[in-house]
């Protein structure tokens, strides 16, 4: 079944054009990478795909539901991991997983964050406010609140921005076991090798439109960065 | 049933976050009662010797009071939202709009008559009103601040209905506090005419008997909660 | 166009106004304000003289007071309409003029445009 | 001849009349005497404010339903002209109270909660200018919308706030019949002179979106 479907997705901010009749489709168990450079619109198209703005004109649909004119029913369905942390910095983890967790209408949730806390190795500050946290912290806590309600759809926007090497690794190690799980994941980064490791499939956004999908069997990771050079420098020229 | 449950999490967070840091309470009372002694000093050391004019003299001290301490709640409550993507991590949870801005409205109520509670003895204090009171009216003294406090309450509930949601709107903005208070205070000018009137009823005869003004109140109460839970969804949806 | 239009209806309706003002407005002397107007005069004229006189001065000064309080009331009648007039005319020009601009800027950008191509 | 053209030629020839009616064919009121004559105008003008700002209103909420930025520019429009028409009622007033209550202002009823209205609109404007390109057609429209469901509220509030009713709202109802004519023609010239404005005005938002796009075309391909 198709976890995402979004075609002819235009998004524009007054004049300027962002997003330009975009298509993207997942399937449960890919992870989709998106590369781009900064200002390409990677922030607005996620941001689309998890339903927080609305696109000017296009469709979308998350799980079979219509995430434009019923984007209440559909947003359980999907969990973000965003620049910003999404939820109350002045609260302690524990609070955050349990605030949002019931706002889901989540079974067992004590255990449930019990679990996630052990997962994301916040255990020992599950009672800390989140804003004494270090970056890395704060990342593994991001996750946490995107897998609470264990979404069948996860949008990660730069994931990997800011993160030391070992704060990485535990990103992508997390990735790949919710991709292992079935989960349909969509990813945007800059950074080439990272993107292709993790990486089914991938795109090129430039000037606000998905260009070309590669497979993971079909092109190599120096391939896939010499044509991420090719492109933007053809991008810059235009 | 469920509803409920909801709006009663969100008020729970809202109050956690309002009373986790305790200087927040603290400020608001401090500059409550330095705006008390800026009035009584601009009136003072002798206040008018009628009942009336000292009660129209606590009127406005009161409800002047409140309302700048009301839009300095505001400011802070909805920061706090807006900071590090809280909001749209709670779009995110497929909360519905109205809930959020009922939560809000009943978070910030809580607060601020928690503060009125606190100051508006100390007020009439400064002012000197309870000595001058008749002499029925002085036997009953907890029965007549237990309705001073009603009305107060009901006037609250006004601003906050008007205010959730202006404050909504205006923390997208950069000059946000002092835009609020342009926005607000024209809106608020019906609550502080029938507040101070129904005030100064109470404090001469201790009743409100043939009083339209407590209707006002009321009436302003509900138009603005009714209009405005319909149309939060705008302004949190965009 | 539109200034020009704006400012010529502007000038006529002053000059219009002016004339109307001047010609139809009708000195509205009544019984009442003649008799309340001639004791007032009395009572400013305080010397005893023979009745003619009186009733001369009296009818004099009763014109001059009455004129004073009709210029008063027309200096209230004629600023108001003063300030109408100008409010809207201001914005009628303040609109022309922006428009005008715009228009420049747009006819400006269009040209250059066109050049390059 | 367009539209606009039509209606401003039209409304300037109902100004027109109505100076005529208000100085030749009204009599003259008995105790303001001419000054009363300030009147029409001065009426009309807060006729057309709130008239203004219910039209803000109602497109406010075709905005929020249809989501035309035509709507939003009508209700901005709209919303602009009614300040005018404000300014017009806040300059007549005093001078009228100064002449019949020897006073700069007096806290009627409706030239209160026309003030009031007139704040909590000024209020839209600053925001509008306060927003980002994308945020400020909602947001706007959610304030047009609150803003005029204050009116009743703070209309009849005002009323009971100043505890009587106004010379103004008495001579309005048996008003002579002449008296009655010559401010029914001053009225209507206010508000066609109003529709004028309106639709001048939005032409003027026109060219600023045609600008917009013009300037982001030339940005591109420079």
């Amino acid at each position: 079944m198709m976890l995402l479907q979004a075609s002819q997705i235009t998004k524009r901010f007054g004049n300027r054009i962002v997003l330009n009749g975009l298509d993207l489709n997942l399937r449960s168990g890919e992870v989709v990478t998106i590369f781009g450079p900064n200002g390409a619109g990677k922030t607005t198209l996620i941001q689309i795909l998890s339903t927080l703005i609305k696109p000017t004109s296009g469709t979308l649909q998350i799980g079979g539901i219509d995430a434009l004119a019923e984007a209440l029913r559909a947003r359980p369905s999907l969990g973000l991991v965003g620049h910003e942390p999404l939820a109350y910095l002045d609260l302690s983890p524990y609070e955050n997983l349990k605030f949002f967790g019931r706002l889901y209408g989540l079974d067992g949730l004590e255990q449930r964050i019990a679990d996630l806390l052990d997962e994301v190795q916040l255990i020992p500050y599950a009672h800390e406010p989140v804003k004494l946290f270090s970056r890395g912290m704060i990342q593994r806590f991001m996750i946490a609140k995107a897998l609470i309600h264990d979404p069948m759809l996860l949008l990660f926007d730069e994931p990997f921005s800011g993160l030391d090497l070992a704060a990485k690794q535990f990103v992508l190690k997390r990735i790949d076991r919710e991709r292992a799980r079935g989960k349909g994941i969509v990813l945007t980064t800059h950074d080439t090798e990272l993107g292709y490791h993790i990486g089914s499939r991938f795109h090129f956004l430039l000037d606000g439109q998905i260009e070309r999908g590669a497979e993971k069997e079909d092109i190599g990771l120096e391939a896939l960065a010499r044509e991420y050079e090719d492109r933007l420098n053809r991008c810059q020229q235009r | 049933m469920g509803v409920f449950r909801q709006i009663g999490w969100l008020i729970h967070k809202d109050l956690a976050l309002q009373f986790r840091t305790k200087e927040m309470l603290a400020l608001i009372i401090v500059f409550s009662v330095v705006v008390v002694l800026i009035f009584c000093f601009a009136f003072g050391p002798i206040f008018p010797e009628k009942l009336e004019e000292r009660g129209k003299l606590a009127a406005s001290v009161l409800w002047g009071t409140f309302l700048f301490a009301g839009i300095i709640t505001l400011n802070r409550s909805f920061d706090i939202e807006r900071a590090n993507g809280a909001l749209h991590g709670l779009r995110l949870t497929g909360v519905d709009a109205s809930y959020f801005y009922l939560s809000k409205v009943v978070s910030i109520f809580v607060f601020l008559i928690l503060l009125e509670v606190i100051v508006t003895p100390i007020a009439l204090q400064f002012l000197d009103v309870l000595t001058i009171l008749p002499v029925a009216l002085q036997k009953e003294l907890p029965w007549l601040l237990l309705k001073l406090i009603g009305v107060l309450a009901i006037g609250t509930l006004g601003f906050c209905a008007v205010g959730v949601i202006v404050s909504g709107i205006s923390t997208n903005t950069d000059g946000t506090e002092s835009l609020l208070s342009v926005i607000l205070l024209p809106l608020t000018f019906p609550v502080i005419m029938a507040g101070a009137k129904c005030t100064v009823s109470l404090l001469t005869t201790g009743g409100l008997e043939g009083n339209f003004w407590i209707s006002i109140l009321i009436v302003y109460g509900l138009i603005f909660l009714a209009s405005s839970s319909l149309l939060f969804e705008f302004v949190v949806e965009g | 166009m539109y200034k020009g239009l704006w400012i010529t209806v502007l000038i006529i309706f002053g000059i219009f106004f002016g004339l109307f003002m001047l010609s139809q407005i009708p000195v509205a002397i009544t019984q009442d304000e003649v008799s309340t107007a001639v004791s007032d005069a009395i009572a400013e004229t305080d010397a005893q003289v023979d009745e003619t006189a009186v009733e001369q001065i009296v009818t004099q000064k009763a014109l001059e007071i009455l004129e004073a309080r009709q210029k008063r009331r027309l200096k209230f009648l004629v600023s108001a309409y003063f300030i109408i007039w100008l409010i809207f005319g201001l914005y009628v020009l303040h609109l022309a003029k922006m428009q005008e601009q715009l228009h420049k800027r747009i006819e400006q950008l269009h040209s250059s445009l066109q050049r390059k191509e | 001849m367009t539209r606009t053209q039509l209606i401003g030629l039209l409304s300037t020839i109902f100004l027109f009349v109505a100076i005529y009616f208000i100085f030749s064919f009204a009599e003259i009121e008995m105790t303001m005497l001419e000054v009363q004559k300030i009147f029409y105008f001065h009426i009309s003008a807060a006729i057309t404010v709130f008239l203004a700002f219910g039209v803000t209103c109602i497109f406010s909420i075709l905005y929020l339903i249809k989501r035309g930025d035509t709507y939003d520019t009508i209700a901005l429009v709209s919303t602009e002209i009614g300040i005018v028409f404000g300014v017009v009622v806040f300059t007549t007033g005093p001078i009228w109270a100064r002449f019949a209550w020897n006073t700069w202002w007096n806290w009627e009823p409706r030239l209160t909660s026309a003030l009031i209205l007139w704040l909590t609109y000024i209020g839209y404007l600053i925001l509008r200018s306060a927003l980002a390109e994308e945020k400020k057609r909602i947001y706007s429209a959610v304030l047009g919308i609150i803003g005029f469901l204050n009116v009743p509220i703070v209309y009849f509030s005002v009323e009971l706030w100043q505890g009587g009713l106004h010379p103004g709202t008495a001579t309005k109802m048996n008003l002579p019949a002449t008296m009655q004519t010559a401010w029914l023609i001053s009225w209507l010239a206010l508000t066609l002179l109003y529709l004028f404005l309106l639709m001048f005005r939005y032409r003027a938002e026109q060219m600023k979106l045609e600008l917009g796009t013009i300037q982001y075309r030339q940005m591109n391909e420079s």
